[in-house]
């Protein structure tokens, strides 16, 4: 929350834009690179955006399953499920690494 | 002053698990993939003597037998710089976001981590 | 097929113990010195399995901060590269034929060997 | 002893040709770099030889004098102090080496 405006968007139902970044093979099968989203759901934990995700369905519930192998990045650092999102971060879920 | 410089270069396999290789795309994370080479550098200074390092990785479509990676190191003595280049390439393999999907006479696929990068980046975390 | 391929380049320092070095006098023994390159290249052949070695040395007058040696390896995968590359330097520094001898700026002396590279050399010898 | 010659002449007195190589800083202290020698003295190990040399004085028995490092190749090959000789040998003796 990163001014007076967000502070009081967010005392009423904790809503907040994220910036969602799908990567590699996570890119290609949700069919969307990025997307703008208004994350009024509960919870704000990583955590509880992955399981909104999966209850899309389809590839969403596929790919981002528990034992399957994905990395969450939020603001270009990699974090992990408890981390507590805030307004305007940039959430990016992308596969295993493979460069080199 | 520099006494030593050690350079690794990485190249597009023609084969890969058992399928020919005409091509490969490498997807990177825009801003993200920049502050990871920055701070496997940065690591590696804080880690050894060294003078200085270069680390220059391709993305999009490369053919078959380009070089995809180039990292060098340059030091006063030559085990530093031996040290530093192969821990960068051992993190860039395991850390940095970078995404290889292959074009193989069976079709495209993404490649999969290797336990064997996973290990070879362990080895630095004593 | 070649995926890595590691390249040590080794410089004459300007510093060495002390003294300002301008220029370095590199001698070898012709015949012995290239059999022992040879040598060199084939045991790390022998240890792993790389694809293929290149050792340039200089011999004679140096200036500062000149190129002295190359050594680069290709191999399949970048911890052979790697291994093998710095086994041929160490044991270059410790068994090859060659010797220096500085010009500094309190006269002219042969270099002596350094203990920290006869250790280098027998990290291998397990 | 390469030849028929050779073998009558080793019968003798073990007298043979030896083409000595000195390297480095030894190049310069012997003021030699290359020597024939007609090798007729006592033994045929290297050791024998060394022992020949420093009884020449000066550089020689100083240069190779026991405590001090050396090291002696025959025919482009590191032998120890017991390798014995054959005519037509060339032993070089050097520093230690300080390559790369």
């Amino acid at each position: 929350m990163a001014n007076g405006v967000g502070r009081a968007f967010a005392a009423y139902n904790a809503a907040m834009n994220l910036e969602l970044v799908f990567l590699a093979r996570l890119r290609e099968r949700f069919g969307v690179a990025r997307e703008r989203l208004l994350w009024d759901g509960e919870g704000e934990r990583v955590a509880d955006l992955l399981a909104a995700l999966r209850m899309r369905g389809g590839a969403f519930a596929v790919e981002l399953a528990p034992e399957r192998s994905w990395r969450v990045a939020v603001n270009h650092e990699v974090v992990d499920l408890d981390y507590v999102l805030a307004d305007g971060d940039e959430v990016a879920i992308f596969p295993p690494v493979t460069g080199g | 002053m520099v006494g030593a410089s050690v350079s690794f270069v990485g190249y597009v396999r023609d084969v890969n698990d058992g399928a020919e290789v005409g091509a490969m795309f490498l997807e990177h994370y825009p801003g993200m993939t920049e502050r990871e080479l920055h701070a496997i550098a940065a690591q590696a200074h804080a880690r050894w003597p060294i003078i200085d390092t270069l680390i220059i990785h391709r993305v999009g479509e490369l053919p078959a037998l380009a070089q995809i990676v180039l990292v060098a190191v340059t030091s006063a003595h030559r085990s530093d710089a031996f040290a530093a280049c192969e821990f960068i390439m051992d993190y860039l393999k395991t850390r940095a976001p970078f995404w290889k999907r292959e074009r193989t006479t069976q079709g495209e696929r993404w490649v999969d981590a290797r336990d064997s990068d996973t290990a070879a980046a362990a080895r630095w975390q004593t």
